[in-house]
């Protein structure tokens, strides 16, 4: 079948996914929410997809991007964060880390607090129909804050540093597709060689000074999204040859630039002198990121005390303060973080597949979710696929079964019930809390759980070895990213050592349908064997909260906490 | 004299290695451990190896104990896990403010307690004595960790007076130190001011008093001039192993005000594995604690003629 | 009657007849009798906790029911509802209200002073945390004494090179700020009550070395102890028999102290999460749980604060009184 | 003594019907009754009495400094012409230390440790006397610290309170009394806390200078002998209560209350002799002051007590017509024929002794003392040895008593240490009972020679446990000696035990906290006696004894020690007590043995110098018996750096050369037995007058001045 090429009333080619989604819009089968992401995705302008999106609802929406008026210019925003080393973007691994550097360096694309990803450094971007080759236009007329014009070898330099096993960079996983396996030299314990990954030769092309094509082996929808993933800020393309360090020599696109900044205390980003900015000039003098240790409270107290302007992260038990403070806001973003009570399948006794069974079926969810995250949130359904995920197939509602739960343990050999240790990290309150509900619930079925509370640190060393444990997950905006990383056969992060073929092929179908509407419907199957096969019990997604003073306007929480203060001003 | 500080240098020194051979035996027998700690829990079996290789770890313990012994000496304590620069260049700032904390508790409660300690023991059994006794086991019975929660909620959400943190990034603001001296002063305070009135009270009994008072020398010159210097000798060497509890208290004061000091970087520390910041700050406060007590064996032996010529 | 049985029950008769004397003594101290007061309540609110839940007083600590329940207010269930913990279904255990605005629902009981986020009675949780403290500060305490007599007495007793070696040893733990030690010992074992026990332990022992030791020399130059070395008596005898009962005074005041100071210990590891794991009431952790929640529920960080510092003060009191008294004698 | 029949001047204090209480919490303890005392410019009033009757309350009194728990209830103390008790604060404090001084029993204790001698010295005049500046206030200190013969006074002045010997500390402790010449003078025993030798200096010096400064002296001593030698008249004190006053001579020459008879009964005075005429005790014990009885408090332990007299009313002073100022408080004190009264006890056979139990030759005890100072691990000189005895050789026959005497720090108790095997000897041989035990030491001795060889100890307070019963600790010692194991046995032997010592059965029950302190000692006794031992070590096992129990308790010794005819050691700086009870005497000096011999030998010429002085220092509370005074000059050397020579070089009065500092004394055998270790030839020394001499006591002509040696200068 001929390929047909679409272009929109610009002329310009758009992917051919994008009338057939429209269509199904339209017509309904598609949520306002998915369209918008998914032709944004695609290369679609986030004005275009809500232009039509608005016109299919006969509604007007407010442009997110720019909804400021009467904006103040001026100020210093100062927020409650951790101070990290921001020495390489590319192997940043904590948010705060690139909040720190955000105002400095800035990404291809991104994805804004309602999930839709927009142009950015690239001006736009389009995919061929296989979604193998995608090709981005780079805006024109960027500087570097030492003068150089941005181009096409700070883009290819920059994939080249993150594709270099040297590096250490985990966006390796990230462009897997634009990557090759190679021999490391070493050898495994049985003889054979280690292998790694790294980048596939003819991987990236330089197709103009402003343009840059990607040649992946595999389809891959979220390319757009994973630049606008945390390590993938661009650096300047001499970054290594100047130290590699961009604490000590801040050069990048964006608005501020390095003036202060102490690890574990203090960092301060104040607007570049140094030449225009290329964009609208955010409304903010400084960004002054203070450094509070990890305990929430003094966070709040520092909040409380006008001390500062905007918290990082807010726990659910500060929420109530919170909301009770007199001069703070309290902001909410909906995510698909969450934290599973994971069971190993090749440790006794959870190799047991009725023990696990009985373990989930004890689960309350809307109770844990109430209890230990105050409602605020959904509740999950064992299978780490999230509602607020495109691909989301709503299956039956999970209930507790304390009778089945009992039935199902004493197939399970343990009719007089059964003592389980389960690790639990304490970084995050409301683990703990959840974990002791969750212990309260079980014990109804003759299971008693031990909780090991231990130090995160303590935690994450063992958090892919114990047999069972509470692991938190992240927000990541599709289901099959998390599946795919966590629940195959042998990947690195697969805590569970799940192991079931007949999953990991149904898997590959979702993952391989472009159309929605069928990837859901494909979805039943994957989502349906690990609820059976019960490795993990989920009880909720989280909402994550982050707390202003009332003097911050223009501000919207980001589900991974991603500071896009473009947008931000001060009152007063 | 120079002989006894000699003497008590010596001591310090021996007290010293001791320390560090506990702590190193304590944090670094399990160099595995080590290794995931320093390169965190995702890396690679291989990558682990290669730093323990690298980095000496696969050498006798003895060898290792003395290099690290060495750069101990020297202020090299290794490289933060969490801050990936040198230890010393996170340790000393911290130490300093630290200082700063330590040195306005102990500017308040050391003449507040003498003076309370005094007043109560020059009578035993008074009124004002009982008054000041139960005060002081009243204080000293409620933690850092309750008294602080308690003085917030007064201090910053009630009467909105003072900042609930002491973070002080802002630069340094005198409001910020309130709080936090004041809990550590709350329950530092009753111990010292118990231990002078016990002193006092025992000095006042004494034959010499006696004497005094019996030669008809004025009761103010009683005290003054004949209880007071015997009666501050056992507080001097409480108020100088005060250093060790309030490095103590430090902890958990700094923790809970986010105050940049030593205690909280020894706690975050431990908390997220940094070991070798967790051995820096270990052997500081050590160092710290016994060089208190060298100076309140001086002080003692200053305050204290008997101890002179021996 | 036999010597044996004479020595027996002189000790026996004795040892009651001077315990209640001992606490008849106390009566003499207003500040002992106040901190006797208040260890006692903690003490029986912790033996009888259990009784006490039995007769359905208290609430198992663990169990959840309503979250954030504010002080005082009841525990009305809708028919049909279960709690696991009520003991049974809401129409069997709880009583059925017949009159005013909740007219059918069931009565299951008071929360006098709340519940926290997960929907726990906190005065059950605070009386059960009792009974950990109370559980978990003897044992180190007693552990503490266990190494720390034995050392005492050697070092005071032999001198010379013993001392030397033990006083060393002590002087080692007793250089570390006590708070660093457990924080680095719990950083490397890992929180449990077993740890606590262990670094309260070692980190207290050397500090009762030193009293026993200080003790110990000054009680080996009384002539009995002189008089068993002529006779010849084996050396345990001598620190056991002759010496260990004559300190017993000031080692029980200590204790008294001690034992504040241990609680205040277990408090501090809970508050920075090195105590005892939930979901054990942990009165530190406790305070921990809640400091976030304290503009919005004060009372919840601010009883377990007054909970602990008045055991705390209840133990401080005590040894006052106890010392009071046994310099009176 | 003070010479009779001087004059004085105008009544300085005047206690009348003074009564004293403490309240405590079981109410209120009355601690001095119905107190009359009159004191004259110059006079000296001595206050006798045994431990608990009152005398330092109303020395505390009188300074108005009872405490927060004391108080005057009764009566007045009027300070020429004013009542004391209606002075302010203010004018007390210009009458202490200015018009009216103390010197205390502890110098150490009484002095300032913290502060310079000089500046607690001058204290006096500058806060005493206005227009004073510190040059002058400086002057008069050191001034008066020459004049207690302090030598180096300027030294002194600036020198700490430990860095000068109890004896000096006292000195200075005087002379802060006498700065600002004080019209009254209390001195709270003394001298209690120094060696005889030294108290005598203390004794003469007081004696002196209350006589130079015509100061009026109330003189605080449990001590007769004392008494009598620096005061003009004397209260008996008995339970809170004078019992008898009057002039000195008169009281002791004519006493006429029983308890003070029974007082003199209990004191070894030189006529007493152990078999011959032993010591009376006075039977019963001191009631508590919350227990004592109606009318005559010491009714219950009188021999002449008469139920419906005694026991009614409080009994009042009644003065003697014969003897104006002499009075006594007994309602039968002119009915008592003290003539017809015998208060000998029952004397006894002397026995002889049997063979020799004890053989010590050439002992010597070193210890090792490790100097640490760089000084000395420059010099390599690490090692110093204390010479704690050095060359001891004497013998002890079985059921002879052997005293051996010295001041602190001669040895003794290092000698009792190595005997029992505490100790082990550097050299030399000790054998007792055929088996030289000198390098045996306890662990390795077998249960029955331990048992063989038991000590006494001096501290009643202390030589018990405290922790468990009598009859468990009697018990333990029993089956540790194999005496018995069966527990019928044991617990037997235990009743017999305290039968031997005099107990009621009942207190093997008792906790030594219930015991008063002589049936401690009476326990640690029969503690030492449960092995059935051929010889016991006493070591000053009455010292710390009342005169009234320590006369019980030396007595039911000695019969014990007939009893079992066991060789008793008798370790003491008694001389008094030693010449009563001992069969040989050995005097020991700075670890050497100077002389021995049997008691007679000992106590007559010839003597070595250092008896001699020790003789001399004993006070001795009989009027009929003279002394010469000698008086010991400096101080005691420390046994870490002993002189060379003779020890005893260095204060020797009687030193004749340089040989005395450079070689040891031979030992001179004065007769079979009697060991002198001297240079002075024998003759010499038997040419000594004897120190203590009994004069004719029916020559009612006052004694003469004592007589004065020049080697006491």
């Amino acid at each position: 079948m001929a390929k047909k090429t679409y272009t929109d009333s610009a002329g310009k080619r758009v992917h051919p996914y994008v009338p057939e989604i429209s269509d199904l819009y339209r017509r309904g089968k598609v949520s306002r929410r998915d369209f918008l992401h998914t032709v944004t995705l695609l290369g679609v302008s986030a004005g275009a997809a809500y232009a039509f999106a608005d016109k299919v609802d006969g509604v007007k929406s407010l442009n997110p991007i720019r909804q400021a008026q009467a904006a103040e210019k001026g100020g210093v925003l100062r927020s409650a964060m951790r101070v990290q080393d921001m020495s390489d973007p590319a192997v940043f691994d904590w948010t705060p880390r690139s909040n720190q550097a955000r105002g400095i360096v800035e990404y291809m694309t991104r994805t804004g607090s309602d999930n839709i990803t927009r142009p950015y450094l690239a001006e736009s971007w389009e995919a061929n129909d296989e979604l193998t080759e995608w090709t981005f236009k780079l805006r024109q007329g960027v500087k570097w804050s030492n003068g150089d014009d941005f181009n096409a070898d700070d883009v290819i330099h920059n994939f080249n540093r993150w594709l270099d096993p040297s590096v250490g960079s985990s966006n390796i996983g990230l462009f897997a597709a634009m990557t090759t396996d190679y021999d490391t030299g070493q050898k495994n314990d049985d003889g054979s060689p280690v292998m790694g990954k790294r980048m596939r030769e003819g991987a990236i092309e330089r197709v103009d000074d402003h343009t840059v094509k990607l040649y992946l082996n595999s389809p891959v929808l979220s390319i757009p999204e994973n630049l606008y993933n945390y390590p993938a800020a661009i650096v300047h393309r001499n970054f290594d040859d100047e130290g590699g360090n961009l604490a000590q020599n801040p050069v990048g696109t964006g608005p501020y630039t390095l003036a202060e900044y102490e690890i574990g205390n203090k960092c301060r980003l104040v607007r570049r002198s140094d030449g225009p900015y290329w964009g609208p000039e955010p409304y903010l003098d400084e960004i002054f990121y203070i450094d509070l240790g990890d305990d929430d409270n003094a966070a709040v107290a520092a909040l409380a005390s006008g001390q500062v302007d905007h918290i990082y992260e807010l726990f659910i038990d500060t929420i109530d303060v919170v909301e009770r403070l007199p001069n703070a806001v309290l902001h909410e973003a909906p995510t698909a973080q969450t934290a599973v009570f994971r069971m190993r399948m090749d440790s006794a006794p959870f190799d047991n597949k009725q023990l696990r069974q009985a373990v989930a079926a004890t689960m309350d969810h809307q109770k844990i979710l109430d209890l230990a995250y105050r409602g605020r949130g959904v509740v999950a359904e064992n299978h780490h696929v999230a509602p607020i995920h495109p691909e989301y197939y709503k299956l039956p509602p999970l209930t507790r079964d304390v009778e089945k739960a009992k039935a199902l343990l004493a197939e399970a050999g343990h009719a007089d019930g059964v003592s389980l240790n389960l690790d639990v990290n304490n970084n995050n309150s409301w683990e703990v809390a959840a974990a002791q509900a969750f212990r309260e619930q079980a014990a109804a079925a003759g299971i008693d759980i031990k909780l090991n509370i231990m130090p995160g640190a303590q935690y994450w060393t063992v958090w892919d070895k114990t047999p069972f444990g509470l692991t938190t997950w992240t927000h990541r905006p599709l289901g099959v990213m998390v599946l795919n990383l966590a629940y195959r056969t042998g990947v690195p992060w697969n805590e569970s050592a799940y192991s079931n073929p007949e999953f990991e092929a149904a898997l590959d179908v979702a993952s391989g349908i472009l159309d929605v509407e069928e990837r859901r419907k494909s979805m039943e199957k994957v989502e349906s064997i690990l609820q059976e096969d019960a490795i993990i019990a989920q009880p909720l997604w989280r909402s994550v909260f982050t707390a202003t003073s009332k003097r911050v306007q223009g501000y919207k929480a980001h589900p991974t906490f991603y500071h896009q203060f473009q947008t931000v001003w001060l009152d007063g | 004299m120079l002989v006894f500080l000699a003497r008590r240098t010596v001591q310090m020194l021996l007290v010293m290695i001791g320390v560090s051979i506990l702590l190193f035996l304590l944090l670094e027998i399990d160099i595995d451990n080590l290794a995931i700690k320093v390169l965190g829990p995702y890396s690679l079996p291989e990558a682990r190896e290669l730093w323990l290789t690298e980095n000496g770890y696969r050498d006798s313990i003895v060898v290792r104990y003395f290099r690290w012994v060495g750069g101990v000496m020297v202020g090299d304590f290794g490289q933060s896990v969490i801050y990936r620069v040198p230890v010393s260049d996170v340790l000393w700032p911290r130490l300093a403010n630290t200082a700063l904390l330590g040195g306005l508790v102990l500017a308040l409660v050391i003449p507040l307690a003498l003076f309370f300690g005094v007043l109560a023991g020059m009578r035993e059994g008074a009124l004002r004595d009982r008054v000041i006794s139960v005060s002081c086991i009243l204080t000293t019975s409620v933690p850092e960790y309750a008294s602080a929660p308690l003085l917030t909620v007064i201090f910053v959400f009630w009467l909105d007076l003072l900042p609930g943190t002491s973070n002080m990034v802002g630069g340094f603001q005198w409001q910020a130190m309130v709080l936090p001296v004041m809990v550590l002063v709350l329950y530092d305070f009753g111990y010292v001011a118990r231990m002078t009135r016990a002193s006092m009270a025992e000095v006042m009994t004494t034959h010499y008093i006696r004497t005094a008072v019996l030669k008809g020398l004025p009761y103010r010159v009683v005290i003054l001039k004949h209880a007071l210097r015997n009666a501050l000798i056992a507080p001097f060497t409480v108020i100088m192993l005060q250093l060790n509890w309030l490095l103590s208290g430090v902890i958990i004061t700094e923790f809970f005000f986010s105050y940049k000091g030593f205690g909280a970087l020894l706690l975050e520390a431990s908390l997220n594995g940094d070991i070798f910041v967790i051995e820096a700050c270990a052997i500081i406060s050590v160092v710290v604690a016994v060089g208190s007590q060298l100076l309140s064996d001086l002080g003692y032996a200053a305050l204290n003629p008997r101890i002179r010529i021996h | 009657m036999t010597d044996i049985a004479l020595q027996k029950t002189e000790a026996r008769e004795s040892g009651i007849v001077r315990f209640f004397k001992g606490v008849a003594l106390l009566r003499e101290s207003r500040v002992g009798i106040a901190g006797a007061i208040l260890v006692l309540f903690w003490v029986l609110m912790a033996v009888l906790a259990d009784v006490f839940l039995a007769l359905g007083l208290l609430f198992p600590p663990n169990s959840i029911f309503v979250p954030l329940m504010e002080p005082l207010s009841e525990f009305i269930a809708e028919p049909g509802q279960s709690f696991d913990g009520l003991g049974g279904p809401v129409e069997e255990v709880c009583s059925l209200i017949t009159s005013g605005a909740n007219e059918g629902k069931y009565y299951c009981g008071t929360f006098w002073l709340g519940t926290d986020m997960l929907g726990r009675d906190l005065w059950s949780r605070l009386v059960f945390g009792a009974q950990r403290v109370l559980f978990y500060a003897p044992i180190a305490t007693i552990a503490a004494y266990a190494v720390g007599i034995p050392m005492g007495l050697a070092a005071g007793y032999k001198r010379g090179k013993t001392d030397d070696i033990l006083s060393y040893i002590g002087n080692v733990i007793l250089a570390f700020p006590p708070m660093v030690l457990f924080v680095v010992i719990i950083s490397v074992l890992g929180s449990s009550g077993v740890n606590v026990i262990l670094a309260v332990t070692l980190a207290s022992a050397p500090g009762v070395m030193r009293i026993v030791r200080g003790i110990t020399m000054d009680l080996r130059n009384r002539e009995y102890v002189f008089a068993a070395e002529t006779r010849g008596e084996p050396l345990w005898r001598i620190l056991l028999i002759e010496i260990l009962p004559n300190a017993r005074g000031p080692i029980i005041v200590d204790a008294m102290l001690r034992m504040g100071y241990v609680i205040i210990t277990i408090g501090a590891l809970g508050f920075l999460g090195l105590g005892l794991p939930p979901p054990d009431p942990d009165w530190g952790g406790m305070i921990t749980e809640f400091r976030a929640m304290i503009i919005a529920f004060p009372y919840m960080t601010v009883v377990p604060c007054i909970a602990l510092s008045s055991l705390v003060l209840g133990f401080n009191l005590l040894a006052d009184g106890l010392r009071e008294v046994s310099l009176r004698d | 003594m003070r010479s009779k029949n001087r004059e004085f001047g105008e009544v300085i204090l005047e206690c009348k019907k003074l009564c004293i209480s403490y309240f405590t919490r079981a109410g209120e303890i009355p601690a001095v009754i119905d107190f009359d005392m009159k004191l004259h410019q110059g006079e000296s009033v001595g206050l006798v009495g045994e431990s608990g009757c009152g005398k330092s309350t109303v020395a505390l009194a009188i300074m108005q400094y009872l405490g927060n728990n004391g108080g005057i209830v009764g009566g007045e103390i009027v300070y020429r012409g004013r009542n004391m008790s209606e002075m302010s604060e203010e004018e007390l404090r210009q009458l202490r230390g200015n018009e009216i001084a103390m010197i205390y029993q502890e110098p150490m204790a009484s002095l300032n440790p913290s502060m310079k001698l000089g500046r607690q010295l001058m204290e006096v005049p500058l806060f005493h006397e206005v227009g004073v500046t510190e040059a002058e206030a400086a002057e008069r200190a050191e001034h008066v610290l020459a004049s207690v013969k302090l030598p180096d006074p300027r030294r002194v002045m600036s020198s700490y309170p430990h860095q000068i010997s109890g004896g000096q500390q006292q000195r200075v402790v005087i002379a802060m009394a006498l700065l600002s010449n004080p019209s009254l003078l209390l001195l709270d025993e003394p001298t209690t806390a120094l060696d005889v030798t030294v108290e005598a200096g203390i004794v003469d010096l007081i004696a002196e200078l209350g006589e130079t400064f015509n100061t009026g002296m109330v003189f605080i001593s449990h001590n007769l002998g004392l008494i009598l030698e620096t005061c003009d008249r004397v209260n008996v004190m008995y339970s809170g209560e004078v019992v008898e006053e009057g002039r000195v001579d008169e009281v002791f020459d004519h006493m006429r209350h029983p308890y003070t008879r029974g007082l003199f009964g209990c004191i070894p005075l030189p006529g007493a002799d152990k078999t011959a005429r032993p010591l009376v005790p006075i039977r019963g014990q001191l009631p508590l002051p919350h227990q004592r009885p109606r009318g005559c408090y010491f009714g219950p332990r009188c021999d002449f007590f008469q139920g419906g007299r005694c026991d009614q009313a409080q009994i009042p002073m009644h003065d003697l017509p014969e003897q104006p100022g002499h009075s006594v408080r007994c309602v039968r004190w002119n009915e008592i024929d003290w003539s017809t009264y015998n208060p000998e006890g029952v004397s006894t056979e002397v026995i002889e002794p049997g063979p020799e139990v004890l053989h010590i030759r050439d002992m010597r005890k070193y210890y090792e003392q490790h100097d640490n100072s760089i000084a000395a691990l420059i010099q390599g000189k690490r090692t110093r040895y204390v010479k704690a005895n050095e060359r001891i050789s004497f013998d002890a026959r079985e059921s002879q008593t052997v005293a051996i005497v010295g001041e602190s720090g001669c040895g003794k108790s290092t000698l009792a240490k190595v005997m029992m095997g505490l100790e082990t000897a550097t050299e030399g041989e000790i054998v007792f009972r055929g088996n030289d035990v000198a390098e045996k030491a306890v662990e390795t001795r077998s249960p029955e020679e331990i048992g063989s060889m038991q000590m006494v100890f001096q501290n009643p307070f202390d030589t018990l446990n405290p922790s468990h019963t009598v009859g468990s600790q009697l018990a333990r010692v029993i089956r540790k000696f194999g005496v018995e194991s069966d527990p019928d046995k044991v617990h037997n032997r235990v009743m017999e035990l305290l039968d031997l010592v005099k107990l009621p059965r009942d207190f093997a029950r008792r906790r030594p906290r219930q015991l008063s302190g002589g049936q401690k000692q009476r326990v640690g006794i029969a503690r030492a006696f449960a092995g059935n031992p051929s010889l016991v070590v006493a070591d000053e096992p009455v010292s710390a004894l009342d005169v009234s129990v320590a006369a019980a308790v030396t007595g039911l010794l000695m019969d014990i020690q007939r009893q079992y005819r066991t060789t008793l050691l008798f370790i003491s700086h008694d001389l008094s007590l030693v010449r009563y009870l001992a069969d040989r005497v050995v005097v020991m000096y700075l670890g050497n043995i100077v002389e021995q011999g049997t008691t007679d030998e000992v106590f007559a010429p010839p003597y070595h110098p250092y008896t001699e002085a020790l003789l001399s220092a004993v006070p001795i509370a009989d009027t009929s018996i003279e002394k010469k005074r000698i008086i010991l000059e400096g101080v005691l050397p420390s046994v870490v750096n002993p002189p060379k020579g003779c020890p005893f070089n260095t204060r020797c009065p009687r030193k004749i050369g340089d040989i005395c500092e450079t070689e040891k004394p031979p030992e001179i055998e004065a007769s079979s037995g009697h060991m002198i270790a001297c240079h002075i030839p024998l003759e010499e020394l038997e040419a000594v007058a004897p120190v203590i001499v009994q004069v004719d006591k029916s020559d009612e002509t006052p004694p003469p001045e004592p007589a004065r040696e020049n080697a006491a200068e």
